[in-house]
């Protein structure tokens, strides 16, 4: 019995096939809200309202020749996206959304869980880097380089922007986490700054506008992506879906106080939260340009790094008074 | 200059819950405006065959063939994929046999099927005459 | 601002100026030829004492006789062009960029075209031309002509 | 760091400005530029000598698909200047009105070309659905959106109504709103600003010793207009300003077009409440006086010249176009020297090279020869059976 | 069943690449237009990609060059499979006015095989819509 109920929870809800069907309506949200942000329609004839159009890409792209360069790694170039894959699903499973007993940890809730989404989530961005790297293709390998250096910038201020709401409650878990917060909802007013760093930074590490610069496509044509197509660029593109859709559970779970109750409601107010976070990030990436490298990772060293200190320092000072 | 953060944020947010300015084409057709310049087409009972729509086409997209000396009768070609819709044509022909329709969604998959064709017999001239006025 | 008639007048009376004729067909348009020899010395004069700071363009006549490259120069006042004939047999001009660095890209289009050699010209390659152009072929020099290739349409009965 | 040379381009869809940049960079900075044309060369001047000067209006119209009326303009002011012909009032004032609604076009599109280089796509839908209510406004006075065809040897083919003079009169009212909000928004947007401002320097000794022209000229201190400094056609009689900024970097260039932009809706406003009556063109000879004339006209990107040569037939003896964007490749060149990789596209398009679609080309060489394909869908494959590729096309030189 | 997947998927999000072989721009904004507010062709899910390697469309634009000839045979190559041609203008059908010139083919279908004509010159947005969702028709009848 526990396992077929694992196998659910791996494959079904909320492994692979809810990932992929939420993160595709995700991207449906996003490409649509986008569009009206910038007074279009967006994808409209592909099933109602256009929602299947990231579907009909993915399976598309699944259906398309495959190309690999001659002078790439084959090995390498053709796994770079299946890991990529794995690693973000893997990173979705320990979203506090079904079976969370505060009691009894199961194999994917224990002490240290929110450590080790934050580091699945940190994979994706080196195999972009060397998916680059291995493309042998100018473009890509620039793309490469600049994906790394963006990493440098958003990385350390995503940390401690996340662990921060951690501190206060005094647990490495994200279901205690937002367990502690449904409690004292009011604690949460002292995460805003901390909430604002880990939208931008989850922003540059999805790499969206403004922080699109590793696939920049009016300098570096796709980035890290020029050269792939097919299956592999459909994994790729299903993974950062997955991705952001991971990201904003996240911040959805340790700024918003998680998913409470049963399955249904625990998934209502799961789309609910991650819809609103996905919102904020549509709204930013139809508000600014593009900015330069150097100025990225500036922004992040002078602006998003000392506020998530700050940020630390308030959620110590605070966590002093009620603790 | 001073610089605004999130200057654009209002426009976008009002444009948000404004109605798209998107027209949905193809599933209703837009207004063209009077005097568009579409498909060049010939009226063969007005052609005097003086070729200086041949002459003046830039794109060489009108050929006229004599199929029969005697008989007076002509095939003109409008080869409407070379057409570049400037209606200098139109102004050339002094007897007004030339006009432009306002079709402009000609696409096709072959390069055959935009060759207009016409086999006609030069007018007598008093029928031409006629109607000129 | 002068007006062309005056500038005329100066540009004639101007010691050191080796003019073969000037003229002025229209407003604010001069033409003026020099012998090639004396080209790069009255560019720089017209530059330096005049205000012809602009190259607009050069361009070149096949006059079947000899060539004719004109080189029209502007400044803010006025729109001057300076022919130079030379020799067919033996094409050859002194590069201005010297005098004018914008100059390079007409020069080498030139020099595409018309196959005319340009002395000291900071960069030779070719400039318009395909990478897989025949070696002596120069489109603007009317002895050259081209017979379009025979157009299949695909699908046409052959 | 290394050095490598890195191929930008080899197509620009410029008709006679189609480019490919190589690079030479070291890290994300530029060392090296170089410039390569020829992609796009069509051997449009060869091919004028074998047209009647009917057929090159035409032929002139499509060297280029933004500036289309400029180059006609300046060609048809050239011929008639060889015929000596008079060009009614009319005419002449509808000639100018199309010019600026040209310009308005052309400014607005290279708006949201430059955000979309520069990432900033929200600016750039905004600015294009906006640039629709020029268009149409083109295209009811002309009956096409593009090659407006409205020029001919003698005045212009087509004339005004009241209805369409009110219709203008209406779209600029509108436009002079929303170019007004961009000026703020293009000059305050944060992330915009520190995309354009101080990235390819153009100083003013440098912009004058290359031969720069129009708003690269212009944002560099120089206050040259052909308008102002070679008026042709009825241009004498308009007020406008020559706009110029002091900045001379990219930002300059943006403050200048939206100014010029302004000045261009006064002067259609203008053109419309003094358009005068009359014929709108005389009858021009087939055949043309022996002659040669240099035309001048300033196109959206700048100075655009046409040197006509006549032998007295009906087909030019010579025809030279200098358009401009080919004026300014020595000036970009000199401004994309140690700018970033991140720069090129902005500084590439801050010339307005219609660039719109530059980087679409931008081939992503694959030296390589035949990048092999895994077959992974056979069927699909022989479903989609294709005609084979002619490789053998021989050129017949 | 995993046939009209395919199918489907296929008509339901043509990616396409814009290559200019040597047009006069007008066409390559026109196509550029289709994307913007007004005519909006993400409705169908068409998405402007910049690497062939992506794109399952090439709308093409102009007369092919001498220059640019090697190189459209070459994207055409690198674009994975199955992929289609658009002809977009007079100059990517026939060569428009530069017929005749030396240094153009005239045509892309001399060079490629091309699926759909747009005539117009340029055609208009909603023209290049028509001749997009003529080719989607074609694929639907395959
Ligand atoms: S009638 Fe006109 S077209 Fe005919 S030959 Fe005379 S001049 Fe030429
Ligand atoms: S419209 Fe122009 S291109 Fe078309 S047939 Fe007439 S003259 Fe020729
Ligand atoms: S269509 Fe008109 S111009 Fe052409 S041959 Fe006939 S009468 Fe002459
Ligand atoms: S600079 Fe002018 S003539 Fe040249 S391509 Fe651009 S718009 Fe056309
Ligand atoms: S204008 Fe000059 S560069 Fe352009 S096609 Fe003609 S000859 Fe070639
Ligand atoms: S480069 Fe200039 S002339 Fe050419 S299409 Fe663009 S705007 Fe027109
Ligand atoms: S150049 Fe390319 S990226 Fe820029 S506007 Fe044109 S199509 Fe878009
Ligand atoms: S078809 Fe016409 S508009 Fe299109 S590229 Fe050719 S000349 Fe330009």
């Amino acid at each position: 019995m526990a396992i077929i109920k694992e196998l659910v929870y791996l494959l079904v809800y909320p492994g692979m096939l809810f990932l992929f069907l939420y993160s595709t309506f995700c991207e449906w949200f996003d490409r649509k809200l986008y569009a009206r942000l910038q007074n279009r329609i967006g994808p409209a004839y592909t099933g109602r309202f256009g929602i299947l159009q990231p579907v009909a890409d993915f399976f598309k792209l699944l259906f398309k020749e495959d190309i690999v360069p001659e002078k790439a790694d084959r090995v390498i170039f053709s796994s770079l996206p299946v890991i990529g894959l794995a690693t973000v699903v893997s990173a979705g499973l320990y979203l506090p959304l079904w079976n969370f007993d505060l009691r009894a940890p199961g194999f994917n809730s224990f002490q240290g869980d929110i450590i080790v989404v934050l580091y699945l989530l940190s994979l994706p961005t080196l195999i972009l880097f060397l998916a680059g790297w291995h493309s042998t293709n100018f473009f890509s390998t620039l793309g490469g380089v600049r994906v790394l250096t963006m990493l440098f910038g958003y990385e350390v201020p995503l940390f401690l922007a996340v662990l921060s709401p951690a501190v206060v409650a005094d647990s490495w878990r994200l279901a205690e986490i937002a367990n502690f917060y449904q409690q004292f909802p009011f604690l949460l007013a002292f995460q805003i700054i901390g909430f604002f760093v880990a939208v931008v930074a989850l922003q540059a590490k999805l790499e969206r506008t403004p922080f699109d610069i590793p696939h920049a496509e009016t300098e570096i044509v796709g980035g890290t992506f020029t050269e792939y197509s097919g299956k592999k660029l459909a994994f790729f593109r299903l993974m950062t879906d997955i991705e952001m859709v991971v990201g904003s559970g996240l911040m959805a779970t340790v700024f918003m106080a998680g998913f409470s109750g049963s399955v249904l409601p625990s998934l209502l107010i799961f789309v609910l939260k991650t819809l609103i976070v996905i919102s904020i990030l549509s709204l930013i990436r139809a508000t600014f340009s593009r900015i330069r490298v150097d100025q990225m990772v500036v922004f992040s060293w002078k602006y998003l790094t000392p506020l998530a200190v700050l940020q630390l320092l308030i959620s110590i000072i605070v966590k002093g008074i009620i603790g | 200059m001073k610089l605004k953060l999130g200057v654009f944020i209002p426009e976008l947010l009002r444009h948000l819950f404004k109605r798209p300015s998107t027209v949905s084409y193809p599933f209703e057709k837009l207004n063209l405006p009077k005097d568009f310049r579409g498909t060049p087409v010939l009226r063969p009972e007005l052609c005097i065959v003086c070729k200086s729509c041949v002459r003046d086409c830039p794109a060489f997209a009108i050929e006229i063939e004599t199929l029969s000396e005697e008989e007076k009768k002509y095939r003109m070609t409008i080869h409407n994929d070379r057409c570049i819709h400037c209606a200098q044509c139109v102004e050339s022909c002094p007897t007004g046999a030339l006009y432009m329709n306002d079709e402009y969604e000609i696409a096709t998959d072959s390069r055959r099927k935009l060759k207009i064709e016409y086999i006609y017999t030069r007018p007598k001239k008093a029928a031409q005459k006629h109607s000129e006025k | 601002m002068m007006d062309q008639t005056e500038l005329i007048e100066k540009i004639r009376a101007h010691p050191g100026q080796e003019l073969i004729e000037i003229s002025s067909p229209r407003e604010r348009r001069i033409f003026v030829s020099v012998k090639p020899e004396n080209l790069i010395k009255t560019i720089r004069l017209l530059k330096d004492d005049f205000g012809f700071y602009h190259v607009s363009t050069i361009s070149g006549v096949d006059k079947i006789s000899c060539f004719e490259i004109l080189y029209h120069l502007a400044s803010r006042s006025a729109s001057l062009t300076v022919r130079v004939e030379i020799d067919r047999n033996n094409p050859e001009v002194q590069s201005i960029c010297g005098v004018i660095p914008g100059a390079i890209l007409y020069e080498r289009e030139i020099q595409d075209m018309f196959g005319i050699k340009i002395i000291n010209i900071p960069d030779p390659r070719p400039l318009v031309l395909p990478d897989d152009w025949p070696e002596n072929n120069y489109p603007l020099r009317k002895d050259w002509s081209f017979q379009p290739p025979e157009e299949k349409i695909p699908g046409e009965k052959e | 760091m290394k050095r490598i040379t890195i191929p930008i381009g080899p197509q620009h869809p410029a008709l006679k400005e189609p480019i490919s940049l190589r690079m030479t960079i070291e890290g994300e900075v530029i060392k090296d530029a170089d410039v390569r044309l020829g992609y796009n060369h069509r051997g449009i001047e060869k091919l004028a000598e074998s047209k009647t000067y009917i057929q090159n209006i035409y032929l002139m119209e499509r060297i280029c698909g933004i500036c289309s009326h400029s180059h006609t303009t300046c060609y048809v002011q050239g011929v008639e200047a060889l015929c000596e012909l008079e060009v009614p009032r009319r005419g002449l004032f509808i000639r100018a009105l199309v010019c600026e609604l040209e310009r308005i076009h052309s400014h607005y599109l290279w708006l949201g070309v430059a955000a979309h280089e520069a990432g900033f796509d929200s600016l750039f839908m905004y600015t294009w659905r906006d640039r629709e209510v020029v268009m149409d406004l083109l295209e009811i006075i002309s009956g096409n959106r593009v090659h407006y065809a409205i020029n001919t040897i003698g005045g212009v083919r087509r004339d005004l109504n009241e209805i369409q003079k009110e219709k203008i009169l209406e779209g600029v009212e509108f436009l002079k709103k929303r170019m007004e909000y961009y000026t703020n928004l293009g000059t305050t947007e944060p992330s915009f600003v520190g995309r354009v401002s101080g990235v390819g320097i153009l100083p003013e000794e440098k912009a004058m010793a290359l031969c720069a022209v129009g708003p690269t000229l212009r944002a560099s201190r120089i206050a040259s207009d052909i308008r102002k400094d070679d008026p042709y056609g009825a241009y004498g009689e308009f007020p406008f300003e020559v706009c110029t900024a002091d900045t001379c970097d990219v930002l300059g260039r943006v403050v200048v077009r939206v100014k010029e932009t302004i000045e261009s809706l006064n002067i259609v406003e203008y053109i419309i409440r003094n358009l005068p009556e009359g014929e709108i063109k005389v009858k021009a000879p087939r055949r043309i006086k022996e002659g040669e004339v240099v035309s001048r006209y300033e196109a959206p990107r700048g100075e655009n010249i046409h040197y006509i040569k006549s032998n007295g037939t009906d087909k030019p003896e010579r025809l030279k176009v200098r358009a401009p964007t080919l004026a300014n490749y020595p000036a970009t060149i000199e401004m994309l020297k140690n700018g970033f990789v991140a720069d090129i596209p902005l500084i590439f398009a801050a010339i307005d090279p219609c660039i719109c679609c530059a980087e679409r080309f931008v081939e992503i060489i694959d030296e390589r020869k035949g990048s092999r394909g895994i077959m992974t869908m056979a069927e699909i494959k022989r479903k989609f059976k294709k005609p084979e590729i002619k490789k053998d096309f021989v050129w017949p030189l | 069943m995993i046939e009209r997947l395919i199918k489907w998927s296929r008509i339901r999000s043509p990616w396409i690449l814009h290559l200019n072989t040597g047009a006069c721009n007008a066409c390559d904004i026109e196509i550029v237009d289709a994307l913007t507010p007004r005519f909006d062709v993400e409705r169908f899910g068409i998405l402007l990609k910049a690497s062939p390697r992506h794109a399952d469309v090439i709308v093409c634009t102009g007369p092919a060059t001498r220059q640019m000839k090697d190189r459209v045979i070459r994207l055409y190559q690198q674009t994975p499979d199955p992929k289609f041609v658009v002809a977009v203008g007079a100059c990517a059908m026939s060569g428009c006015v530069y017929r005749g010139a030396y240094n153009v083919i005239g045509g892309i279908d001399q060079v490629i095989p091309v699926d759909v004509y747009v005539p117009g010159c340029p055609p208009r947005p909603d023209a290049i819509i028509d001749g997009v969702v003529k080719l989607l028709k074609k694929l639907e009848n395959l």
